[in-house]
């Protein structure tokens, strides 16, 4: 349909990219029950999902809907998960909450969904928006970023060379986060921290420990390590205290407490992030309840009541964010248990 | 599974004079072109970091070698008799969660490694039976295996996991302890080395190994006990893998439902770089072990020299196919060399 | 049945009324047969009539479906053939089976390797063992070189020495010379004679009719499974025999026509492979049968697969019909007309998995096809036809080539290259292991290709073969060429001084 | 020895087909939400990328080799699809080049494997690796999802309102032009022997290095064919696409009954394999058999692919043996 006769980038219109909204929304509509919400994680036996979902359950019991969950066993099978999706689809399931593995691969599934009346909610990682109702992020991305540049900062007292150890190169959340920490280190205030480097560990224990070690040879002089992902956190955590940098070498990021406990506790780590994934799962089930009684629709601006978490507002491409992460140190650990 | 295995055919390179033989026999050396690959390597990158080689730079390489050699020592025990086991991951997988499980019950660490040994023996011998008795390809077998283990792995173990603080502190440090730059979990895999690489040359049932895999019907004719061999070597072969879970265990402190999945292929790969053969019958311990060492040295390398995590996995493989195609080249030449100087000598 | 109360020792080994079958084919019926002690005894039959049977089921290999196997007069059982060499049974099988990786030492005692303390194994008195035996048989094999590589010769020498380590009471040997030549031969026989003066009992077959009457003293003869007679060989002739075994007299076992040789087809000039052979120059003329002799190693298969292109040659040249081959490219030498009868049918002629009718039309790809498709019709035909032609012995053209006797595969061999109608035809020791009246079939077919114009060179190790067979006969020793004799001249002697290099070249 | 007609009949590829057939109507029968167009136009859909390079691979084992590299290929040529996409190419053109792209991997593949001798299982093991990596470096973090409707709509839809999606029937060509190429050809044929008896296929003067390159170039071929199907199919191009799809293919060509010893197995089987495992995954998953079990179910039915024709035949030889016993002699 061009010129030169081929169909090239310019010649797709760019989606819009507002989220796929339907019909009016009643804010005072009565919460429906016995419906039954379908999670689908990026992949099933992961802890954070688990008890993600786990919250996911527990509010769907307190409403009075059903809680289903399925999901690959691997977080890398994206054919699984659209296939997953077809199937919540096929047995008629009345929301789902969906952790997307890709952007963009699971949306004509999704969209199929969608179109045989199912809403749809993402939590955790986002898809295009199109593809869904609407989007629960555990943590606004930028207080994310920010606040683990902030953590660190603090505690290698704004000097010194820094690092940080992500998951996998395309994990859409990660280079979000990883944008905003690239721009919170612009504040004057850390001109003498610099970021020498960005390392991927894939979210496997064994890479990430390479890695690890890899950055610290290569920069003998680091102070610090960010780790935004709960397995490379973890890894990271463990060469450390094994090796001659415990204590030395700095590392914060997103870890679970009870994952983060012991590496607290013998001082390899002084203080980490995360939100609760229980919340996270929670809000999840409330907003596909909230959608499918019609209470909202996705838009912007729309305000839903969840439970004991108080009054939620949609924001721009009906994203609604969780909140702040908490922050876990040596004084406060031992209070948390997931 | 089929491969040609490095040609045959140019099998006249074989002396027939007996003058020279102790240089030809350096010179056939297999692991001797992996081993220069190896320190090659090294060399390069310790000019390029002369971190690299520090006591803590040594201590790593070292022990990201342990597990990969262990795994790799005893599936060339299984290679060597023209099988294969791909379900060593998983093995190691349950084991190493099995020995956490029981440990995080204020388990004694001796006790749980022996039961992380004993659990993959226990998979090895489902494995043997079946290959041994079934007489069916060891491809699919294991392959199901693998599948069948991963999974009641994950059914059993759901979303639970261990982490090191649910270890004895004794058995964590252990993992990453060591006399200066050796680490007691090298020590272990060195130990187990040794003993396999004697017990393959040295002794009538370990020779009947290498006599199976390379022609399993002369085998038989020879009266040699074909099942009972094949299913020591995977009996060996799942236990070596369950000892690798416990020091897994050990080095990493983390065990989940998803620990060393697709590991099979690491582990292939370190036998087949370490000249291990997989149509049966040749090659050693010695060579796949040092093709672990070779692997798991490359992933070292790289973020060590300061290579963007981008470009990492493109080099490995090619790296990992320069490795091969270097052994061979100069297995090809040693060899020509040697025929000539033998049709000179007459 | 001869059963034998008269004087002399009780058998050491009987089969009794032996039966034994593979699925629709009854392989052995009702078959007996006992050995004595210091006595040498000769199988004897067509291929496919039962011999390497009934040698398995003697060696725990097969387990008989009916009938008893007496060890020393009891009734025994072997559940494998570990039983049997425990009981003193030693068995050369036809087909080699060596682990090509492993050392000759090792092949030859494995499992039984001198020991040290704790069970380790003595490597250097196994070495020491090896290097005994093959001074024994008067061969220089290295010990320590692996399997891989030796030719079928030196693999029979190598099962030979096997055998022989055992000194066991009873030594089996499936036709053990027919890849030798005279000299080891002699030798072999040798060793044979002082097992037979120690006690030892022989059973041997061999398809060389002139070896039985050398050596052995009675003979068993079969046809299609069942027993013919057990006798002594004392007065009987060779005609006597291949009565027994065929059924029928014996035509003339080297039908040779005389032809009028024709223009060169196939002419090799200074062909050198480094290290293997040298210089080897040499002319096939149409219409003629070149036989190709020399001590087992003297390097005759070397140039055959040199010619043929399966090994680069290092310098030389080869044409046929005045048109130069490629180096190393089998496909331009058979598009040239040539083709190559190899002289290991397991490894390098038979697809053992593949049916009768699959390995024939192997090498007919190239004319059995319909507009680029497989002419199925036309693949089965042509396999038919040379099955039929060579008298193969088989229950069904669909079965795999693996469930022939030795001789019927080595029967597809020949069809497979006989059937694409080559115009040079070199085949590699073609009746290893055919019986004589196959082995007079193969020779009248060659004869009849020579007369209708093709050039064959003959490879043989069989002496009498090449000289009953070849209008010229060329001699190689150590990898070259030595001697060229008309058939006037060719007489065993002036061969085998030329191929032991004691000939004036 | 073991061709009683019955033994015949238990040929493992028949007995796959035919427990394709039985799940099929079982489940058009017992599984809610199974027989709708839409499920199985996704069942199809999901499945299309195994079957694909099943079709080269199938050969490329009967030949004796094997070509682990595919899901990176795949992965490769979907990455390259993307960056020259967001270059402003034309899709027109971006497609030639993946498709030629993946004929490149597979000359590397066959030369590093006929020209060097290496074993084709460490060469690929090795490319699997390089392949995945160059397509990192290609398209880094990148997700291309923007490709142009029509060519989304081709690889995703369904013919009409029928189960059969669009891209279904050039895959059935596909199949066709391979069941023909691998049982009726000469080329076939030879793959047979090369298989089965390399050395043996070389004396009967067949091309078995030019052989082998042609199939390391088709597997390189219909590998990135998969890659442009995958990436169009799920509207997303990222360099780590199809990951671990290798062992997805191997696994259904196995339980299709092909030999990794070469020389042996039929296209059927393995495309019977295919299925087999995608539709018990589908139905599987409409039961709500969790994933980890259905991974068990998987490797059961791989061991019980090898040791039911294994039983069967036993007992078919054992009977003929008694048959045998029982007749007269003579
Ligand atoms: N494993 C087998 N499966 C099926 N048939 C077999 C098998 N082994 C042998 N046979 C058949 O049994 C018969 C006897 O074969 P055998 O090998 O004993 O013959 P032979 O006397 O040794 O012949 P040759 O002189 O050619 O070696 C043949 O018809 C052969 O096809
Ligand atoms: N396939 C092979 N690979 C390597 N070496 C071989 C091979 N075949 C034979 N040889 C070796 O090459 C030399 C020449 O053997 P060749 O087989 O050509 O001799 P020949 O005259 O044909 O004798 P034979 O009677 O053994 O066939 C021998 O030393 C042999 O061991
Ligand atoms: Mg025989
Ligand atoms: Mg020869």
């Amino acid at each position: 349909a061009t010129a030169c006769g081929g169909t090239t980038k310019k010649d797709v219109k760019a989606d819009s990219g507002s989220n796929a909204t339907a019909g009016k929304a009643d804010p005072n509509a009565a919460t429906k029950k016995g419906l039954t919400v379908g999670f689908l994680p990026k992949q099933v036996n992961n802890p954070y999902f688990t008890s993600s979902d786990k919250g996911g359950e527990k509010a769907l019991t307190e409403l009075g809907s059903k809680y289903k969950e399925v999901g690959p066993s691997s977080a890398t099978d994206t054919s699984g998960q659209v296939s997953y999706v077809n199937t919540l689809t096929q047995q008629q399931v009345d929301a789902m909450a969906v952790s997307a593995q890709d952007p963009g691969a699971l949306c004509t599934a999704l969209k199929q969904a969608m179109s045989n009346k199912i809403k749809v909610v993402t939590y955790d990682s986002d898809t295009k928006p199109e593809c869904r109702n609407a989007f629960v992020s555990q943590a606004s991305a930028e207080d994310l970023g920010r606040t683990e540049v902030q953590l660190l900062a603090e505690q290698i007292g704004y000097k010194g060379e820094i690092a940080i150890l992500s998951a996998a190169q395309t994990a859409t959340n990660q280079n979000t986060w990883i944008d905003f920490m690239k721009d919170e280190l612009k504040d004057p205030k850390y001109k003498d921290v610099k970021l020498v480097k960005v390392a991927y560990g894939n979210d496997d224990a064994q890479q990430s420990f390479q890695q690890t070690q890899g950055l610290l040879q290569e920069h003998p002089n680091l102070k610090g390590i960010i780790s935004p992902t709960t397995v490379g956190i973890k890894a990271a955590a463990q060469y450390l205290s094994g090796s001659k940098y415990k204590g030395k070498v700095k590392l914060t990021g997103l870890g679970t407490p009870n994952d983060m406990r012991k590496y607290v506790k013998n001082g390899t780590v002084d203080g980490f992030e995360l939100w609760d994934p229980a919340k996270l799962g929670d809000l999840a089930a409330r907003t596909a309840v909230a959608l499918v009684s019609g209470q909202i629709s996705g838009k912007e601006g729309e305000t839903f009541k969840a439970g004991d978490m108080g009054t939620f507002t949609i924001g721009k491409d009906g994203v609604i964010n969780l909140g702040k992460p908490t922050v876990f140190d040596a004084k406060n650990i031992d209070q948390f248990n997931f | 599974m089929t491969v040609t295995a490095p040609n045959p055919a140019p099998a006249s390179e074989v002396p027939r004079s007996s003058g020279t033989r102790l240089v030809d026999r350096v010179f056939k050396m297999r692991e001797l072109a992996i081993l220069a690959v190896f320190l090659v390597m090294i060399v390069i990158t310790q000019m390029g970091n002369s971190q690299f080689l520090s006591e803590q730079g040594i201590k790593d390489l070292l022990l990201n070698a342990t597990i990969l050699v262990l795994v790799a020592t005893g599936q060339s025990l299984v290679v060597i008799t023209r099988n294969v086991d791909l379900s060593v991951g998983s093995t190691l997988g349950i084991s190493a969660f099995a020995a956490g499980t029981y440990l995080q019950g204020g388990g004694n660490p001796v006790v749980a490694v022996f039961l992380a040994v004993l659990l993959g023996i226990g998979w090895g011998l489902v494995n043997g039976l079946l290959v041994s008795l079934g007489q069916v390809p060891a491809l699919v077998v294991t392959l199901g295996t693998l599948y069948i283990i991963r999974g009641i792995d994950s059914i059993w173990v759901g979303s639970r996991q261990i982490t090191a603080a649910d270890l004895p502190g004794s058995f964590v440090d252990f993992g990453s302890g060591g006399i200066s730059a050796v680490p007691y979990l090298a020590l272990i895999a060195l130990a187990v080395l040794l003993v396999t690489a004697y017990y393959l040359k040295h002794f009538g049932s370990g020779r009947e190994l290498y006599a199976l895999g390379s022609n399993p019907e002369a085998a038989r004719l020879a009266g040699i006990p074909v099942r009972k061999r094949i299913l020591t070597a995977y009996v060996v072969c799942g236990g070596l893998a369950g000892l690798a879970g416990a020091l897994y265990l050990a080095r990493f402190g983390n065990v989940d439902s998803g620990t060393s999945t697709g590991y099979e292929l690491t582990v292939v790969s370190a036998v087949v770089v370490g000249g291990v053969v997989f149509t049966g019958g040749s090659g050693s311990v010695y060579g796949a072990a040092l093709g672990a060492l070779l692997l798991t040295s490359i992933n070292s390398v790289l973020p060590a020299l300061g290579v963007s995590s981008v470009w990492v996995l493109a080099i490995n493989g090619v790296l990992l196919i320069l490795a091969i195609a270097v052994d061979r080249i100069v297995a090809l030449r040693v060899a020509s060399a040697l025929k000539k100087r033998n049709a000179r000598h007459g | 049945m001869t059963h034998r109360s008269d004087a002399g020792p009780a058998p050491v080994l009987a089969l009794e009324d032996i039966s034994k079958s593979f699925g629709a084919v009854r392989a052995l019926r009702d078959v007996s047969l006992e050995l004595f002690p210091g006595e040498v005894h000769a199988l004897a039959g067509e291929n496919g009539a039962g011999k390497s049977t009934l040698i398995k089921t003697l060696a725990g290999v097969h387990r008989p479906d009916a009938g008893r196997v007496l060890l020393d007069g009891e009734p025994t059982v072997f559940h494998g053939p570990a039983d049997a060499r425990d009981a003193g049974i030693a068995v050369i099988y036809q087909e080699p089976t060596l682990f090509p990786d492993l050392s000759i030492a090792e092949n030859i005692f494995m499992g039984r390797q001198p020991r040290r303390a704790l069970g380790r194994i003595d490597h250097k008195a196994t070495h020491a063992a090896t290097a005994g035996l093959m001074k024994r048989l008067g061969v220089e094999l290295d010990p320590e070189r692996p399997a891989r590589g030796l030719s079928i010769a030196d693999q029979q020498i190598v099962e030979i020495a096997k055998a022989l380590s055992f000194d066991a009471r009873v030594l089996i040997m499936d036709e053990p010379t027919a890849a030798l030549t005279g000299s080891e031969v002699a030798r072999l026989f040798g060793v044979v004679r002082t097992l037979r003066e120690q006690g030892s009992a022989v059973l041997f077959i061999s398809h060389r009719l002139e070896e039985i009457f050398q050596i052995c003293r009675r003979v068993t003869t079969l046809r299609d499974g069942a027993l013919i007679s057990s006798e002594p060989l004392e007065g009987m002739t060779e005609d006597d025999l291949v009565r027994r075994m065929v059924g029928r007299d014996l035509d003339e076992l080297y039908p040779k026509q005389d032809v009028e040789a024709g223009e060169v087809a196939l002419s090799v000039r200074r062909l050198t492979r480094e290290g293997v052979f040298t210089d080897v120059s040499f002319d096939v003329r149409r219409g003629e049968i070149v036989g190709l002799a020399g001590l087992v190693g003297a390097g005759r298969t070397e140039v055959a697969r040199a010619v043929f292109g399966v090994d680069r040659w290092d310098a030389g040249e080869v044409e046929v019909d005045g048109r130069a081959l490629t180096n190393g490219a089998p496909s331009t030498a058979m598009s040239a007309g040539l083709a190559l009868v190899p002289e290991d049918r397991r490894a390098q002629g038979l697809v053992m998995d593949m049916s009768i009718e699959r390995n024939i039309g192997l090498t007919g790809l190239r004319t059995t096809v319909r507009a680029g498709l497989m002419d199925r019709g036309a693949e089965r035909s042509r396999s038919l036809d040379w099955a039929v032609k060579l008298q193969v012995k088989y229950a069904r053209l669909a079965d795999t080539v693996a469930t022939l006797s030795g001789g019927n595969q080595q029967k597809v061999v020949l069809a497979k290259w006989l059937a694409t109608g080559p115009k040079v035809l070199i085949v590699d020791e073609p009746t290893r292991g055919i019986d004589v009246g196959t082995k007079a079939e193969v020779h009248r077919l060659l004869s009849e290709l020579a007369a209708d114009g093709v050039a064959v060179l003959m490879i043989s190790s069989d002496l009498p073969e090449i000289l009953g067979m070849a209008d010229r006969v060329l001699v190689m020793h150590e990898g070259r060429l030595t001697a060229e004799i008309p058939r006037s001249e060719a007489t065993e002697e002036s061969v085998m001084a030329a191929a032991t290099g004691r000939a004036a070249a | 020895m073991a061709d009683s007609p019955l033994a015949r009949a238990v040929r493992w590829d028949t007995v796959v087909g035919a427990l394709l057939i039985v799940l099929l109507l079982f489940s058009f029968g017992f599984v809610d939400g199974f027989g709708n167009a839409l499920n199985l136009s996704f069942l199809i859909g999901n499945t299309l990328p195994i079957a694909l390079i099943a079709l080269p691979m199938t050969l490329l084992v009967v030949a004796g080799e094997i070509d682990l590299s595919v899901a990176s290929t795949a992965g490769l040529s979907g990455s390259v699809m993307g960056a020259l996409w967001n270059q402003g190419m034309a899709i027109e053109t971006i497609i030639p080049l993946c498709l030629l792209l993946g004929v490149v991997c597979g000359l590397v593949n066959g030369l590093l494997v006929t020209r060097l001798g290496l074993p084709s299982l460490a060469v690929t093991i090795g490319t699997l690796a390089a392949y995945r990596g160059i397509a990192q470096i290609v398209l880094g973090s990148d997700a291309v999802t923007d490709f142009p409707t029509q060519y989304q709509d081709f690889a995703a839809g369904r013919i009409g309102n029928t189960f059969i999606p669009q891209a279904f029937l050039p895959f059935l060509v596909l199949l066709a032009i391979a069941v023909v190429v691998l049982h009726a050809t000469p080329f076939g044929r030879s793959a047979f022997a090369v298989g089965a008896n390399e050395e043996a296929a070389r004396f009967a003067g067949i091309r078995v290095k030019r052989q082998k390159l042609i199939l390391f170039v088709a597997t390189g071929f219909m590998a990135s064919l998969t890659g442009i199907f995958w990436a169009l199919h799920y509207a997303s191009a990222r360099y780590d696409n199809a990951t671990g799809l290798e062992l997805s293919v191997v696994a259904a060509v196995l339980l299709g009954g092909i030999d990794f010893d070469g020389g042996k197995g039929t296209l059927g089987g393995a495309i019977a394999g295919v299925f087999l495992l995608g539709a018990l995954q589908n139905v599987m998953s409409l039961s709500n058999v969790s994933a980890q079990s259905q991974i068990v179910v998987t490797g059961v039915l791989l061991v019980v692919s090898v040791l039911g024709p294994r039983v069967a035949r036993q007992i078919s030889v054992a009977r003929a043996g008694r048959r045998a016993a029982s007749t007269p002699t003579s």
